[in-house]
């Protein structure tokens, strides 16, 4: 195992994917000569030369069209979104196109492209630059949504994305990149999607969460433990198909839940979480499932604004207790 | 159909021999006729959905393909029946799709605006206007990838003109030099928007000007002329990967789709009129009859054949079962 | 009281608010010359000329800009898509720019402009036109979402939407068109918009749901009455913002919850009744909310797939039966 | 600032008299030593999130804003500090916004991004590549409709215009004669990607030709120069709503933000030194004192008076408090 960032992780995967297979190849703004906004492609211009590292304009639904059209014809382009937010301009295609061409033409054409960049809250970037991107994808049919909360899980989970034969949307996190952690050293290391894992055992309550929200659900369960209060921690990693086995698994097991999502929480994935884990574990509930997410208002530049928009440690801990308080069957 | 026709050779005068002209015939009525099968059963609910002809465009269609490889790619919008039939598919399969049937080309999934055929290269069937344009250009960024020396024919209306996608498209292909041929069938009428209360620049090739991209108008009612403006476009295209913007001048005489019959509100009777004069299919018969390239026998054989053809695809269609329930739920995710 | 088409009382509300007030204009693909695609704006080029209906290129983000332009500098907007669909190509003007733009400008600007036209399954148009829009938006802070089920609330609800003072999406239905109902002809009759309606009393069960399956819940409602089982009704027709009051008030009433949506279901509004029902009425409930929703796949073409791809009455039929018979506290 | 200076009327043969030369002096430092100071600010910690410098391109904004009116409307992106000050905006307010503070123009919601002001008509502050290109067209169609005479100016970058909503805007102005003057600020880099590899033309007045409308490339660092070339178009938008696109050969002499400060990767040292050589700010001083219509005592007075209204507006900036916790909540929807 060796100890790296996230962003080296990404980095790292991309590489060995490019080495073993000469069908993937990366596109997107400023990946090549700038390296990435976020250095995600550090390297690979030099490595694998300008036909497999492509610069595009600024022209979203331009080339991520390109990216459908090359997937459909036998490449597997792994597309970068310098930030998801840009990813709007693409959504047309990424829905109708990509989504749906496999299904439309009865089963013909795939489209094998991973879409990848980072999304999610950021530091200070404001309204337009700062939102949770997940929500307008996992809903659709026919895509495969990525939330890779580790450097371990970056990579292995990235791997993954690029050898499926269908559309990946891959959100990463600004505010993840360098943040460290162990990777193994198989190039064969790979993270199947679709599987949930439990990151933390615990006994008294569930408490599902990824990206930036799990690093702070850890923090609370350390602070929980010394109150008694035993929190087993759930990252589903993929949010489509979403690993509901695990997560209904956990809380048969604790007949507790909290779900803590960055995003504004109306009809999200903790929306989701909530609905089918009271469908499917009604009578193992000792409370209702709590959902702790951001405020539901657009993200506000001003620092101390920005704080009060993201779920913090405290909202977690008040909804943990909340719910080992209830007094349950 | 689908047969790469050679070109020139003819003694006729009109750069083509007996049977390449033969075939050109003989694929426009093959479309023509199809499609007014198509309309009668749209009428007797045996299609559902949205339905548009391409009836009156044919020579487009036909033209460009009898030019293209097998191995080459063409991509359309929603009006694709007749592209997806030149590129050669089998017209049973393309009608039982239409029926929404489980022999259909997409399993029934698809429908009229969603034709795709792998084994000809087809790559549907789009039906956001202009979502194919940037989906063409990555194909032919693949071709290039790949070394092939294949291009990519990418067939849009003027109505995709004003869309920001043909300008990404335009750009991209001309800025990393891709072997995309962009086709605009400009029939006059996205729906009932004429071109002039759509663009500031009404002569659409004039577009590809600003992008270095080749660019040329051309007679859409007529086969011959589609043929060679596709045949340079497709010639510059394999050996230095320049694309392409060619405008055919065409007319659609039916209304925009089945729910739009008369297309009377937006243009007069006279015009659809003066228009059929110059109907493809007709001029075309009548060219190569005047020539002796054709024998009044011939085309009757011709129609024969046609409406043989037809008859057995509406046949087969109405024989296929419904797809199973089942299918509702695959094709969803391609499994490794 | 007038009897006349879904279609007729959207056309009725346009002329009255664009009589009313003559900041209000009508701008889309078709609107004009064409009297838009399904006729929604049948007469008012005649009636109010080109000026104030403008058909325009399809430039779907194009002419949503321009809507959202001339909005921030006084004009009341009302851009039609021609179905919403194509409105995934003018997301990102309606995201980050129109819901954003009052947060962003700390109050000053405000964007008063309707974005309307049919969404949600169709007939056989397959994958691409036919899906349930409202997903895209209902999770935007800064947005307002309405799905009028009825000729009133059509008119009502699209009257308040212009007088609104923020981006409202107003989402109707193709199918509906064509439906009949009463319609007040006070020209100063509005439904406010976060307002939703019991359409049926009843005392065992809670249905909610809105446009076509509203319908189909209704006849679902007369077989069950004489199963002995008595169905409320309850339509949120804003779905954004959500009128919690009044659903959570009819579930604290029957004790039991049955939604019933078109869509694909996964995080969708289902997901989001269920999970705010099951929190604020847990202990008044005798069984899991339960959701019945679209298929979650693509919409395929050929009929009889359709067919089973949205809810039918019988999986409502279902649902209902199966809280009914859970033994509850 | 965002007084209207009346044109021509000098002995100067510059065109200007002393009056207005030593306003677009004094504005043009004001952008200069305001951002300066904001790049402090930064390195400090005061100012978060992205900073984007408009340094070296000042000319352009004050050029611009010169020939407007206060009724005239400007847009811009997100490197808008110096059109926002042309235009008018109390430079307190703006630094106040840019430190997240309760006294910004924005009550600190918006931030360096998005900065509005509804008191001098700057409609933002837009952080999304193009997407403010058909808001201005949307601007200039109200306009029309309400029957004013006013015009907006939109500034972009050279990176918008492979966007499709470069594409969708000019075809809209033009088909529909709007009066909005593109105002296409080419600094040749979109971040790291220079306009060569970016656009198949890269003369981008040339985009406007297509659309037929009345474009001309334009020295950006000659504030004069700008100065006339707006003042044509906005004379046309005003009495026949004809839009413009304008292309200004500027040049941005830091990094695409604070987080580039260098810009080094994708230029040479060797062309930014080139490019300073052309400071408008520096040219223009000269200019005028060779000319005889300032002073070196004039100049020294407008730098301290620069200066001191910079260090007014950081203090004003740091004085203010952070914005109230409720605020997160109010302005998302406008209550009737
Ligand atoms: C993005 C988008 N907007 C609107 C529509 C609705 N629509 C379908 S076809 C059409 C007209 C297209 O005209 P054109 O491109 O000229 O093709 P033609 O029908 O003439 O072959 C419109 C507006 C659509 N399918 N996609
Ligand atoms: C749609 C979109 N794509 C990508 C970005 C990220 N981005 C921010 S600025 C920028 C470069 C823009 O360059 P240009 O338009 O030339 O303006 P300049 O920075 O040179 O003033 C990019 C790619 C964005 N903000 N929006
Ligand atoms: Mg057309
Ligand atoms: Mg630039």
């Amino acid at each position: 195992m060796a100890v790296m960032t996230y962003r080296e992780a990404l980095n790292l995967a991309l590489r060995e994917e490019m080495r073993r297979d000469p069908r993937v190849f990366v596109i997107g703004e400023e990946v090549g000569l700038y390296e990435g906004a976020y250095k995600v492609t550090q390297g690979l211009l030099k490595e694998f030369g300008g036909q497999r590292v492509v610069d595009t304009p600024i022209a979203e639904s331009g080339f991520t069209g390109v990216g459908i059209g090359a997937a459909m014809v036998g490449l597997r382009p792994v597309v970068e979104m310098m930030t998801f937010n840009f990813a709007l301009l693409a959504l047309d295609q990424i829905v109708n196109s990509a989504a749906k061409m496999h299904y439309m033409s009865g089963g013909q054409f795939n489209v094998p492209i991973v879409i990848r960049g980072p999304g999610g809250p950021a530091a200070q970037l404001a309204a337009q630059h700062s939102q949770s991107m997940e929500t307008y994808f996992y809903h659709v049919p026919g895509l495969k949504v990525v939330r890779p909360t580790t450097p371990m899980d970056a990579k292995g989970l990235l791997k993954s994305a690029i050898r499926d034969d269908n559309p990946v949307i891959f959100i990463e996190s600004e505010t993840l990149y360098s943040v460290k952690g162990e990777v193994p050293d198989d190039p064969e290391f790979l993270i199947p999607l679709g599987k949930a894992l439990v990151r933390r055992e615990g006994t008294d309550v569930t408490v599902i969460a990824y990206m930036g929200m799990m690093y702070r659900a850890m923090e609370a369960a350390e602070e929980l433990e010394k109150e008694g209060i035993s929190v087993e921690l759930v990252d589903p990693r993929t949010l489509r198909p979403m690993d509901t086995e695990t997560i209904i698994g956990s809380v048969r097991k604790t007949h507790r839940a909290v779900i803590v999502e960055a995003g504004a929480g109306f009809a999200g994935m903790g929306s989701e979480i909530a609905a089918f884990v009271t469908e499917q574990a009604f009578d193992d509930l000792d409370a209702p499932v709590e959902r702790v997410t951001g405020a539901n208002a657009p993200m506000p530049y001003a620092r101390n604004l920005e704080k009060l928009k993201t779920p913090s440690k405290d909202k977690i801990l008040a909804a943990v207790r909340r719910v080992c308080n209830a007094n349950g069957g | 159909m689908a047969k790469t026709l050679t070109r020139g050779g003819a003694s006729s005068g009109l750069g083509v021999d007996a049977a390449v002209a033969k075939q050109l015939l003989t694929d426009m009525l093959l479309i023509r006729r199809f499609e007014e099968k198509a309309a009668e059963a749209y009428t007797l609910g045996k299609i559902g959905g949205f339905l548009h002809l391409y009836i009156g465009e044919e020579a487009v269609a036909v033209g460009t393909t009898s030019v293209l490889r097998p191995d080459d790619y063409a991509i359309s919008a929603y009006r694709e029946h007749g592209h997806c039939l030149a590129k050669g598919s089998d017209p049973k399969r393309v009608m039982a799709e239409l029926y929404g049937r489980r022999d259909g080309l997409c399993k029934g999934k698809g429908g009229s605006m969603h034709l795709f055929d792998r084994s000809t290269n087809f790559l549907g069937g789009h039906a956001i206007v202009g979502a194919h344009l940037p989906i063409a250009a990555g194909v032919g960024f693949a071709i290039k990838y790949q070394g092939g020396d294949q291009v990519i024919v990418c067939y849009f209306g003027d109505g995709a003109v004003p869309e920001g996608e043909f300008h990404e498209s335009m750009n991209l292909a001309a800025l990393w030099k891709l072997p995309v041929i962009f086709l605009c069938e400009n029939n006059r009428y996205a729906m009932g928007t004429s071109v002039e209360r759509a663009l500031a620049q009404t002569e659409i090739w004039r577009f590809g000007q600003t992008y270095g991209v080749p660019s040329e108008r051309v007679d859409g009612m007529d086969v011959l002329a589609v043929r060679e403006a596709v045949a340079r476009a497709v010639t510059r295209a394999r050996q230095h990967k320049t694309p392409a913007l060619l405008e055919a001048d065409t007319y659609r005489y039916r209304g925009h789709s089945m729910r739009d019959p008369a297309g009377a509100v937006y243009r007069t009777k006279e015009e659809v009129e003066r228009e059929k004069l110059r109907d493809p299919i007709v001029l075309f018969r009548d060219k190569l009859l005047a020539a002796g390239l054709l024998a009044e026998a011939d085309v009757r054989a011709i129609e024969k054949d046609v409406n043989d053809r037809v008859d057995e695809a509406v046949a087969f269609a109405d024989a296929s079962p419904e797809p199973p329930g089942e299918w509702l739920f695959t094709d969803i995710y391609k499994e490794a």
